[in-house]
Parts: structure tokens; C-alpha cells; sequence
């Protein structure tokens, strides 16, 4: 169990506030970061990977995250992948320094949950959109992660795939791996043991779903009126899609 | 699987093959496999057959020192680099080789280790200013292009004001500058050898870590690989390889470019693969090519490079044409 | 006393040889065709005599290794050559040294040496050769253009290889041979009369040939001084040589064509830059040479081309460039482009040549062709038909 | 907005004052500023000092035409190739102009239209072989690069045998290859200039098209732009005008690098004002290390490739430390 | 109004079937495309952009798809931007043969739609993910297309501009203009003229979303019990999701 630990963490890129004073603990499970595009969800996803220069502390189980690289998995929104590479490629790459040998099962068993096996012989180049972030998502967890850093991982999934991925992570947090997991699907922040809301770089909201969020801060970072689709599940629509929807 | 096991050991069985090519064949028609085969077996050979199997044994190592180290430092290159068409002169240590050489000829101070001297110490203070203004520079992967592309440029344009001042002195410094393996000697080779053997054995340690670049910088940084160390010390390591065969040959063209292409044709894109196998190809190549290049102007010797280039370019395109269908170029 | 035996043997040695080859071939060719057993006689006469000058030359060659050798001579580089005994298989790695070598007298010791000394070198060290290369007592090793061959060189087991320090790969190849035992010298690279001697000296040594070497220097130095005191008070004439035409290379100060216009009482035009620069119609516009010393590069270029060239730059104006107003462009063609580009054993001669180019009236030449070559103007002491005397 | 017209107005004005430089400055003392401004107003000069101006005119357009060829080549190679690393000889026009000069020289047939078109033919041959070959493998874009790269070593190697065999002859190709706009004259200027200009009219006309390559392939064939006819025919394009002015002035290097990145660095992304940008930076270039071409080892003249990278280098340099903070790179 | 006419469309590669004899008409309007991951919708769109050489025949408003690029915006899930351009360079770059001389203004204004007009001087790699997107749909638009072909357009965005961008693309058809959209947000279905629902490179099912869509054929195309949220809006969700909801 990683616990997440943010202190005052600030963010500038040549005079932009990109991230302001945030901080907050995650002890454990499935966090999920929502907030309006270009509110700082992929910074903070990178600061707590070690990936930027901050101000502020970040401590993943007591320690900078430099020192936790070894035990984190984190996929980017857009990564850049060498076209050519192979499934297979792709997966040792990310288990450069393998902690035992059986990355490859586990990243074939991952694979086959979403019944994609064959990919580990394909190059990306020729994997559809959502093929490629399963693939990157089943590489990520060959390393068999303590932390695991995910950028939008439902992005380009169907349905299905979302759904599988959603209970996976779900598992993964179950098992003792910690998941922090930016998105902008909020319906599922339901099954998020604890969610982040940010706006402007702000951290407006902490805790676990059903505390953090209402329809009335949803709406206001939002910038428009959001509802809860139905009282017996805590889904979250624009109300003025849900107008459209019935027109 | 028969197909698959051939493919991994068809470059070792070449370069063995190659080699002992290498040592049986020369314009002295005299000394063959028969004679190589006498010595070994312990017969007695004059002497004369005995300086020529030696002769040739030398040159045969220094050309598989220069086609591993030359294609080694391409591939490792190629790789933390993220583009095809680097060489493993882009930090311009064949340039500075160079003005080092033609300094001395210059200066006319032209004993052989003075010029071996002066293309080493060229090569390498080349490589640290260029690391250094890289690094002060950012050190991203443009900012080692840019750096090196200009200290070549910067170098050789040095390097031209000198030359054209040398007039019939001048093609020390040209032959020079097309490479050879025909005037390795041993003491040579040792000191070039040991250098990159030494700077080949850094980026195998490195090679798990190079192999997360195709990941993209962010992964592989997220993975814990100090992204901007690797390719700093790949290009220094690669550099110095380089700088050492460059001092000991001349800087041999095409290899360094090539073997990875091919290498990475054969068997993927994973580095700590390309790596070995660019390492025996390029071997395999210059082998060959100093075969040809003994050979094919006799009594005179021809250039390494014209040799490499003329008989590498086509065969380049061969396997070019012949994965059109497949589209993984 | 030993010089005189010395001179006495190689006397015996040169008289005999004189038999050999001069007397015997044309006694053979005016009789061999009168009838077969006469030229078989003469064959066999030919044989016996020859093989008893190889004997006279074997203990001639003896006695002088016994009285000069081993000897230790200090190269170019700085490096002490040491030969153990008097060499009988040398190998000369460029023109330059074939040259010295051949003017030595160290011909017969000659086992190997590089492609250019067959095509490049004057008279009469080029009959020399090449007569040599054609009766197989000398090997090509390859070009210095490219590299030679050092295994052809090793296949040749030579006792002595010289070459040119800084010339082409020889230094590389010095010391791949010297791995095995082999001494190789390296002469300096010249770009003066003053390292030509030097040189000279140092082959005549290492061969075995000391005397023969000095004689030529003193006769070198001897033209020189004559030189010098037949152009003493003349004016000094602004002279520019062309090497090579667009690029337009001239040669430029400190070279060994500077060298040789000092001596022959001219001014080198461009002697305030080093080396062969590269200069431009405007440049000689502004230097204005009196004289145009124009090298044809074995039939490449000729006056007209350089005057098209010139035209094609700056226009009628190159009709003011002072050579040319007056119609002193003279074209070097043959083998005295050789003498004039080659820094070696002829190389007086150069210098005789460019004299005559500048003060035709000191050598009493009432109209200079403008085409210099052997059969158009003649140099004091020089043969045309072989060479010099 | 003073500042923004400033950035517009500078590269052109700074062309003009180094062209003025470069007529007023020569060997020729006698001929300098004064004299032409007496030319321009009308007054009498002797004839003599009349051609100087005339040549040194020559020289100067040719230095522009060279600069603009070369920079414009090299930066629709480089976008349209996506590589910075691409110069405008990638396809091997230079190496194949050499080979035609050098086989020239080696006949013996030294006429200066001779030479000029065998440098002509020799690079629009290898031009055309290299798109056919590129085309036959599929055209992407690292088939041209692989291909060209390929062609550029082949014909360097075959003419370094010829070299090889020029023995004293060597000189006269060897400064060909070092590039210089000395011996241009108005004769083969013309045919260049005239060549070159067709086809940077072709580039200036494909523009827009080669502007969309920024998007990608994908998106750029969506607009309804023939990703691959357009990227051969800029090939095709670049190449022709790169193989005009190296007929002319020889292989002149690092204006065709350096210059599309300087008016990338200075005028953003948008390709239609990088071209002409990168055109004028590289006619700047070009005249001002023409001039110091003049005077830094006079009398003799520097090659150009010499000067223009020797004073290129730092300041390539400088410039991407200065960007260091910016990130641009 | 374009309508896009496929007949037994077939596309494969390497021997491997990736369509399979497609067949519709979309006479106008919004035609939204989905289907699972690696279903073929992504191939489909290319092909109407004329990007792939297919068996069958495309026609959009009568003609091939390579005679209508001039009237065709594409937008891929994944471009492959130039990360040193700026907003407007792309916008330029798109407009390489501009109809009128108002598609900077037409550009500008989509942006400030989504309040991205600061984006225009920006170079791509200072952008979110959804600032990304969000600028080569306003580049897109600039065109002035008569055909719109996005690639989940709404992938990487939030609520709010997912929401104005189907509100956009419903504008957009309303204006005559006819938008062709891959997406795995079946939830928006809803608002489409037409759906076209892929599997395995079939056409399952094309038509208004009342008659194509059902709950039964949903839960065959993914493979997983898929349900109407609420029966007052048309909203789908997958069952397993909702459990875990109300869990
Ligand atoms: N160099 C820069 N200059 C100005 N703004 C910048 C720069 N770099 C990043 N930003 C801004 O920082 C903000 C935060 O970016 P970030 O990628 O963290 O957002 P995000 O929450 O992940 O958005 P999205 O949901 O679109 O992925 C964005 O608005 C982006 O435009
Ligand atoms: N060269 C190939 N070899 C084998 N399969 C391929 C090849 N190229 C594409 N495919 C397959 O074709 C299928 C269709 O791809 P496409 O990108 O059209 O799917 P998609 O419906 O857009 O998927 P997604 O929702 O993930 O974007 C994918 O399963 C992909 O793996
Ligand atoms: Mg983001
Ligand atoms: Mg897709």
C-alpha cells in the first residue's frame, strides 16, 4: 500500500501557474483526478512521477519520488512510441531492470484479459487507437508496479474495454497496488476510493467520491449545470446534454 | 525453428568465415589456407610466409575492431538519438581526428604515433567540447545534433585553411582521411582496441537502459532512467569508440550508418539485440570490404571507404527494394 | 686508401658493365640475325661475361660493405635508420626517392618501387626504370597516389626501403615495416636545394653509394654557384608560376619553386603568401607579374586557355596584366615540368631554366619559344635527347 | 510592431549592405567604394577598374545564387522529409558532380563548359536514379533519405578510385570539392541561375502544399495534397537547383544545413515564410563568407565550405545556447 | 448536404480482413460510427477520406473520395502534429489552398468558443491533451468543409467541451454540413442523423439511433450486458458498471 502524500506542490512554466499550492494524502487504493482541460491533471500525474521540477513536496511511501521510479508504471495521454516496435518490444523496454522473469506472463495474461495475445507480435504501427493503450497499459503492469500512474487509460477504450479496465484497476488497488488515474469519464468516479477535483491548477476538492463530489461543485468547475443522471447510480451528465437528449 | 536458430547464428558464422578469408587471401598468392593451415598445425614455414600470416592476422583484428566499435557506436547513436540518419562521427570526432592529423603533417611532425597521438587527442577534445555545449545548451536530443553537426563543420573548415596550405604534402593528410586498416600495426591496435573495448563495455551496460528510448523521453524517465545522463554517456562512449578507430583507420564511412539499418532489419527493434548483431555485421562488412580493398586496385591499395561505400550502397538498396512489400522502413 | 680502392673497384665495376651492356648488345644485334650459331655463340659469350661481372660485383660490392657498413643514419623523423650490411634488395616508396636513389648509382640494388617513378620521373632515370621494371629485376609495389602494398612490399623481403617522410602513406608504412625488422628511411620532405643534398647524402649512404652522392652534390652546388655569378647584377624579374588553371594555383612563398626563382634571378609574385595558394584573375591583376611561368600539366592547358580563362573573369582587362601585355606567358611542357614541380636530384637544372625564362640575354637566347620544353630550348650541361650529361 | 518590422526588414537589408560589401572589396585595391559609387553616378572610370566591378558582380550573384539555391533546397528537403538533419546534397548530386568533374579531369578534358556540364549531368543523373530507385522502393520518406545516402557513398566511393588514379592531377578536382564562387563566370552563372531559379519557382509554387506535411502525412493527404508526388517532386525540385549551383561553384556545405534552422528559429513554423526566409539568410551567409573567402588567407582564396563553416559554427552555436531557456529546439 | 454513399466496401491487409463488405447511405446530417475497439470504424473514416485503397466503391455527393478532398476535413485520432507549430501555423497549414480569405477569423472563433483563443500563438507542445484536440478541430473547421470527418473527437475532453462539441457538430449538420464521427461515447449517440454500428469489420446495424440502436444489439456488438440508464434519456451503460455503482 503506497500512500500518496502532496505538500504545497506549485508548478510555473515561464510565468503560467500551471499547478498552485496542492496538497493532499492518498493512503491507499484508486484515486482519480478530474478537472476541465488544461486544469494541471497531467502536471500533477507528472509531478507525483518524478517527471517535473516542482515546488512543494511529494512523498510516495516516505520517499521523493526519484527515489520510487523503481516501482512506479506510468502511461502517458500521448506516448511516443517507436512505430516499428513489436508487442512484445514495447513490453520488455518498460521492464528494463526486471524485478523477476515473469514479466512476460504477466504481460501476456493482461493482454488476454482483453483478448488482444496477438498484439505481442504486431508493430503499434499497425494497432488500432484503442489496441495501442491496452497495450501500454498491459506493458505498465508487466512491471508488476507498487504505484500506478495512468493518463486518461480509458480514452479511445469501447465500452467494454473501459469497463474491463475500470475493474482492473479495481483488482490492482484490491491487491495492494496504489493507482492514481487522471480522466475525464467522471461517471466513474464512483468506484474511485478517493477522488481529486482541479480546477486552474487549484485543488478545489479532496476525498473519497461521495463526500468530494456534488452536483454543485461538478457544475461549478465545470462551468455548467452537471446532474446526476439517476438517483440509484451515481452518475454524473451536462444537464444540457441530458436536454438534447430529450428534445 | 530451424529458419530461426539460422538467423541467429548466420552473422557470427560470416564474420568467422570472413576472417578466415581474410587471413588466407592477399595479393602474395604464396601464403593461402594451406600455408595458415601448416603454421597451425605446427609445420615450419619461412619466414617470409610467417611475417605475411601476421601481417594479415593484424589487419584482420583491426578491421573487426574498427566494424564493431564503428557500428556499435552508430547503433547506440541511432537509438538516443531517435534518427536514422546519425553516424557515429555526428559528434565530430572524425573531424577533429582529422585536424589533429593534418596539424601535425602541418607542423611537420609525422612520425606515426605523433599522428595516431594527435588523431586521438583531436577526436576526444572534440567529443568533451561537444558534450559540454550540449549540455550547457539543455541537452536534448536536437541540441547533441545541432552541437556535433556544427563542430564537424567548424573543424573540417579548419581543417581545409591547413590543407590547402600542405600542397604536395597533402595526401598524407587526404589517405588519411578515406581510412584503411593496411597500416594497423599491433602496438596500434592494442591501444585502439583496448580504448573502445572499454567504451563498447560501457554501452552494453548501458544497452537496457538505451532500449527504453523507443518508449518515447517521458517513459523512459518514468521508469527511472536518467534519460538525459544515458544519451549524454552513450554519445560519450560512442564518441570515444569511435575517436579510437578513427585514430587507428581513418574515419572509415558507411559502416557506422548501415549496420544497424541492417541489424534492425533482421531482428527488430530491440537494442540489446541490434546492438550485438549491428556490432557483427559491421564486422562482417569491413572484413570483407579490406578483403576487396587489398585486392581490387593490386599492387596498390584502395581506400576503405571507397570499398565499404561501393559495395555496401548497392547492397543496401537490395534489401531496400526487397522489403518495399513490407513497409518497415 | 680506402677511398682509392674504392674508386679503383668501382671503376673495374663500371668498365665491365660499360662491355656488358653497350659493347655485347650491339655486337649482338648487328650479328645475331647473320646466322644462328654465331648469335647462339655471342649468347653464350654474353652469359659468361656477365656472369663474371656479377662475380666482380659481388666482391666489389663486398669489399665496400666491408669498409662503410653497418651504418646508422639519422632519418627525417628524427629516428635512427641502422643498416647491418650493404642492402641488395631496395625498395624506393615515391618518385622523389627512386630518383636519388637511381643517381646514386644504387640501380642494381633496386628490387621493388611505387607505379609513379614509372610514369613521372625525368630523363634519364625514366629509361632507367623503366627498363629495369621491364626485364623484372623490378617489382611495382602500387601507387603512392593510393597506397602501395605493404604485403607486396613484405613479399619482396627488401634490406632497405626509403621514402619520403610526409609523403603520401609513407610514414604509415614505415612503421608497419620497421614491425618486422625492415629499416626504412625517411628523407625530408624538400622545399629547398639545400634538403634535396641532404637527401642525396643520406641515400648515397644507406646504399652504399657515399662518394657518388657527394659528387652530385658538388656538381649540384657547382651549377648553382655559376648561376648566381652569371645572373649577378641583372634586375630582378616579378615572376608568377602557374601550377594548374581554374582553380588557378600558383606557387607561393617558401615553396620549392620559390626556391628555384630566387636562384634563377627572379621575384616570386606571390612570395608573400605560403604555400600554393589558390588566387583569382583580380589577384593577378593586382600583383601584375612581369612573367607567367605557365606549367601545360602534360598537354591540359596552354596560353589561350589561360587567356580564355582570364577573359572569361575580368574581361579585356586582363590585357594589363603586365606578362601578358608584353607577351611573356611561357608554357613548361615535358619533362622539365617535372624538374620544375619535383624537388629532386635535377632540380639545378629547374633553376637554370627559370634563369634562362628570365634573362634569355645573360645565356645569349635571342628569341625564347613560348612553349619551354627539351626540344625547344636547351639547358647548359643537359643532354636533350636523355637528360643530363 | 517596430520590433516585428525590424524582424521582417533585416535579413533583406542586411543582404543588400553584404552585396554592396562584396563589390567594393577585392584584391584589386584600387577598386573599392568610391569608385563605384562614381560608376553609379555616372562618371567616367577607366575600363580596367569597370571589369573588376563586373567580376566582382559575377561573383557576388553567384555567391546569392548559390546562398538562395542551397537554403531553399535544404529546408524543403528538411520539412518535407521531416529530418533536420537533411542537406540539400542528400540525394547525392554533390558526390555525383564530383564524379563527373573528377572523370574530366582524369580524360583530360579540362574546357571549362566541359567540366561544368559533366558536373551538371553527373548530379541530375544521380538525381533521377535516386527518385526511381526511391520510387520503385515505395517513395516514403526514409526510403529517400536511405536511398540518397546510399547513392551519396557509391558515387564518392567510385570517385575516390578515380582520384586515386589523377596522381598530380589531384589538386584541380580537390579545390572543386572544397567549393568557391572565384571562378564562376557570367557564362555558366546564367545556365545555373537560370536552371536554379526554374526550380525554386517549382518550390516557391509547391509551398503551400509542402506546409501541410507539419500535419502529418495522414492529415496532409486528407487536405488533398499528393503527400508522395509533392515529396518527390520537391526532391526532384531541391535537388535540380542544389545540383545547378554545385556544378557552378562546387559542393559548397553548411548554408543548406544551417540556414533553414536560423529562419525556423527566427520566423516560427509556417514553411511558406521559412522559404524565402531561409533563401535570404542563405544568400547573407553565402556573400559574407565570400568577402572573408577574399581576405582571411589572402592572396589566396579560402574555400568557401571553409569559411562558411568556420564562421557558421559559432555562431549556430550561440544562437542555440541563447535559446537554450526557450526550449525551441 | 453530402451524402456519402458506401457500397461492399472491403479493405485487408496482409491477407487479414479488416472491412467486410460494407453497404450505406447517410443522405445528411450527423453519421455517428461505433463499435468495439479494433472494429474497423477508424479504417472506415479513412477510407471516405480517401486514404486507403479499399474494394467497393465511396462516393460523397456523387463522386470518389479523392475528387471531394478539396470539400473534406479530416481529423485522425492520433495526428502526428509538428510539436513546434503554433495554433496558427496548423490553421494556415490546413488552409494550404484557401477557399476565402475568412478562415482565420473562422479559426479564432472556434477557439473562442472553447475560451482557447490564447492558443493561436502557442506552440502544439505547450498544449493539454484536450487543448490539442480542441485546436485541430478548430483548424479543421477554419476550412469551411462541406464533409467533417473526426476521429473520436472527444477523446481527452471534458464534460463541458465534449458537450459543446456535439453541440458544435449538431450546429454544424444543421448548417448543411455533414459530419461523419468514430466515437466510443455511445452515450451521444442520441443526437446522430444516423448510426453506423461495426463489428469485426461488419456493419451490424445503420440507421436513425431509435431504430439502429437496442439494447439486445448493444450488448452483442460489445459482448457485454449493456443497458439504458434511464428511460427518459437514451443513455447507455454497460450492466457490470452499474452493479458495481449501486454496489
Ligand atoms: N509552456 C506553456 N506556456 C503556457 N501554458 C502552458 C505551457 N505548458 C503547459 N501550459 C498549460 O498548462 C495547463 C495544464 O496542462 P495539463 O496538460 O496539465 O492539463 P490537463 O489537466 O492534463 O488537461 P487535459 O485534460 O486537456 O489533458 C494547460 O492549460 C496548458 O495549456
Ligand atoms: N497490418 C495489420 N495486420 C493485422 N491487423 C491489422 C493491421 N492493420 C490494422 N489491423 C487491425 O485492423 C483492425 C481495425 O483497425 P481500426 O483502427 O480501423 O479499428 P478501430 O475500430 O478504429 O479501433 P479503435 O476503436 O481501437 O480505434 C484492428 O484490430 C487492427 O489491429
Ligand atoms: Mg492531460
Ligand atoms: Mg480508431
Amino acid at each position: 500500500m503506497v500512500s500518496v502524500a502532496v505538500k504545497n506542490l506549485s508548478y510555473e512554466v515561464n510565468g503560467v501557474h500551471i499547478l498552485n499550492d496542492i496538497s493532499f494524502t492518498h493512503s491507499s487504493g484508486l484515486l482519480m483526478i478530474i478537472g476541465p482541460n488544461g486544469a494541471g491533471k497531467t502536471t500533477l500525474l507528472r509531478a507525483l512521477a518524478g517527471l517535473v521540477k516542482f515546488r512543494g513536496s511529494v512523498e510516495l511511501d516516505g520517499v521523493r519520488p526519484e527515489e520510487y521510479r523503481r516501482y512506479i508504471s506510468y502511461v502517458p495521454a500521448q506516448p511516443s512510441l517507436d512505430l516499428m516496435a513489436r508487442g512484445l518490444d514495447v513490453a520488455l523496454a518498460m521492464n528494463y531492470r526486471p524485478p523477476d522473469g515473469l514479466w512476460r506472463e504477466r504481460f501476456l495474461e493482461v493482454l488476454g484479459r482483453f483478448g488482444l495475445g496477438g498484439l505481442a507480435n504486431r508493430p503499434v504501427i499497425s494497432m488500432s487507437s484503442g489496441e495501442q493503450r491496452l497495450l501500454l497499459l498491459a506493458a505498465a503492469l508487466s512491471r508488476d508496479p507498487r504505484l500506478l500512474i495512468l493518463d486518461e487509460p480509458t480514452a479511445f477504450l469501447d465500452v467494454t474495454n473501459r469497463t474491463k479496465v475500470i475493474e482492473l484497476l479495481q483488482e490492482l488497488a484490491g491487491d495492494g497496488v496504489s493507482v492514481v488515474v487522471a480522466t475525464h469519464d467522471i461517471e466513474y468516479t464512483a468506484v474511485a476510493d478517493n477522488v481529486a477535483v482541479l480546477k486552474s491548477g487549484r485543488l478545489v476538492s479532496f476525498g473519497p467520491p461521495r463526500e468530494a463530489l456534488s452536483e454543485e461543485l461538478l457544475s461549478d468547475v465545470y462551468g455548467i449545470s452537471i446532474r446526476r443522471v439517476d438517483r440509484n447510480t451515481p452518475s454524473y451528465m451536462p444537464e444540457l446534454l441530458l436536454k438534447r437528449f430529450s428534445k | 525453428m530451424r529458419a530461426g536458430q539460422l538467423r541467429w547464428l548466420a552473422p557470427p558464422i560470416l564474420l568467422a568465415l570472413a576472417s578466415l578469408a581474410s587471413v588466407s587471401i592477399g595479393p602474395y598468392s604464396r601464403v593461402g589456407l594451406p600455408q595458415l593451415v601448416d603454421l597451425m598445425v605446427g609445420h615450419d614455414i619461412p619466414s617470409t610466409y610467417f611475417y605475411i600470416i601476421v601481417y594479415r592476422l593484424t589487419r584482420t583484428a583491426a578491421a573487426i575492431v574498427l566494424g564493431v566499435s564503428l557500428a556499435s557506436a552508430g547503433a547506440s547513436l541511432q537509438y538516443t538519438l531517435r534518427n536514422p540518419l546519425v553516424d557515429p562521427y555526428l559528434a565530430g570526432v572524425a573531424s577533429g581526428a582529422l585536424l589533429g592529423v593534418t596539424l601535425m603533417i602541418y607542423l611537420g611532425r609525422v612520425g606515426f604515433l605523433e599522428l595516431y597521438a594527435a588523431a586521438m587527442a583531436g577526436g576526444l577534445l572534440t567529443l568533451a567540447l561537444v558534450t559540454v555545449v550540449s549540455s550547457l545548451a539543455g541537452g536534448g536530443a536536437s541540441t547533441f545534433l545541432i552541437t556535433g553537426v556544427a563542430a564537424s563543420y567548424l573543424l573540417s573548415g579548419l581543417t581545409m585553411f591547413l590543407m590547402i596550405d600542405l600542397g604536395p604534402r597533402l595526401p598524407g593528410a587526404l589517405y588519411w582521411m578515406f581510412g584503411s586498416v593496411a597500416f594497423v600495426t599491433a602496438n596500434i591496435l592494442e591501444k585502439s582496441a583496448a580504448v573502445a573495448a572499454a567504451s563498447l563495455a560501457g554501452l552494453l551496460l548501458l544497452a537496457r537502459k538505451v532500449n527504453t528510448f523507443m518508449l518515447g523521453d517521458e517513459v523512459a524517465r518514468s521508469l527511472g532512467v536518467n534519460v538525459s545522463l544515458v544519451r549524454a554517456l552513450s554519445f560519450l562512449l560512442a564518441s570515444s569508440a569511435t575517436s579510437a578507430v578513427v585514430a587507428m583507420s581513418g574515419p572509415v564511412g558507411f559502416i557506422g550508418l548501415v549496420s544497424p539499418w541492417l541489424a534492425r532489419r533482421m531482428y527488430g527493434s530491440n537494442f540489446t539485440t541490434v546492438l550485438p548483431a549491428a556490432a557483427t555485421i559491421g564486422a562482417t562488412l569491413t572484413v570483407l570490404s579490406d578483403i576487396a580493398a587489398r585486392l581490387v586496385i593490386y599492387p596498390s591499395e584502395a581506400p576503405l571507404t571507397a570499398v565499404t561505400s561501393v559495395f555496401g550502397a548497392p547492397l543496401l538498396v537490395y534489401i531496400l527494394l526487397k522489403s518495399r512489400s513490407e513497409g518497415s522502413w | 686508401q680506402v677511398q682509392v680502392i674504392n674508386r679503383k673497384l668501382s671503376d673495374i665495376s663500371s668498365s665491365v658493365s660499360n662491355i656488358n651492356s653497350t659493347v655485347m648488345s650491339e655486337v649482338s644485334s648487328r650479328l645475331a640475325n647473320e646466322s644462328e650459331y654465331l648469335g647462339e655463340l655471342l649468347s653464350q659469350l654474353n652469359t659468361s661475361v656477365s656472369s663474371q661481372v656479377a662475380k666482380i660485383r659481388g666482391e666489389v660490392s663486398g669489399l665496400e660493405a666491408s669498409i662503410g657498413f653497418p651504418v646508422a643514419i639519422v632519418d627525417a623523423l628524427n629516428q635512427t635508420v641502422y643498416v647491418p650490411s650493404m642492402p641488395h634488395r631496395v625498395v624506393t616508396l615515391d618518385p622523389a626517392s627512386t630518383e636519388i636513389a637511381l643517381a646514386v648509382g644504387a640501380a642494381g640494388q633496386l628490387v621493388g618501387v611505387d607505379n609513379d617513378s614509372l610514369v613521372y620521373l625525368p630523363p634519364p632515370f625514366n629509361y632507367t626504370i623503366n627498363k629495369l621494371y621491364q626485364n623484372g629485376s623490378v617489382a611495382s609495389i602500387g601507387s603512392t597516389w593510393s597506397s602501395p602494398s605493404v604485403e607486396a612490399i613484405l613479399a619482396l623481403r627488401p634490406d632497405l626501403v626509403i621514402g619520403t617522410a610526409g609523403w603520401g602513406y609513407n610514414n604509415y608504412i614505415a612503421s608497419v615495416l620497421s614491425q618486422y625488422g625492415i629499416p626504412v628511411l625517411l628523407l625530408p620532405s624538400s622545399s629547398s636545394l639545400s634538403d634535396v643534398y641532404k637527401s642525396i647524402i643520406m641515400v648515397g649512404e644507406a646504399t652504399g653509394h657515399v662518394k657518388d652522392a657527394v659528387s652530385i652534390v658538388e656538381n649540384d652546388s657547382a651549377i648553382v654557384d655559376s648561376l648566381e655569378s652569371r645572373l649577378h647584377g641583372l634586375p630582378e624579374v616579378r615572376v608568377a608560376i602557374i601550377l594548374w588553371v581554374n582553380p588557378t594555383y600558383v606557387a607561393g612563398g617558401g615553396t620549392f619553386q620559390d626556391n628555384l626563382i630566387t636562384l634563377g634571378g627572379g621575384v616570386n609574385a606571390f612570395a608573400n603568401s605560403s604555400g600554393w595558394p589558390v588566387v583569382t584573375a583580380e589577384e593577378l591583376l593586382e600583383v601584375n607579374p612581369q612573367v607567367i611561368i605557365l606549367m601545360s600539366n602534360g598537354g591540359l592547358f596552354n596560353e589561350s586557355y589561360l587567356i580564355q580563362w582570364l577573359n572569361s573573369s575580368i574581361g579585356p582587362a586582363y590585357k594589363n596584366i603586365s606578362a601578358i601585355a608584353s607577351g611573356r606567358v611561357y608554357l613548361v611542357e615535358g619533362w622539365y615540368e617535372s624538374v620544375l614541380s619535383e624537388p629532386s636530384v635535377l632540380a639545378p637544372y629547374g633553376a637554370l631554366l627559370i634563369a634562362e625564362i628570365l634573362h634569355p640575354q645573360a645565356f645569349n637566347i635571342s628569341s625564347l619559344p613560348s612553349v619551354i620544353s627539351p626540344s625547344t630550348l636547351g639547358v647548359p650541361g643537359v643532354n636533350l635527347e636523355g637528360g643530363p650529361a
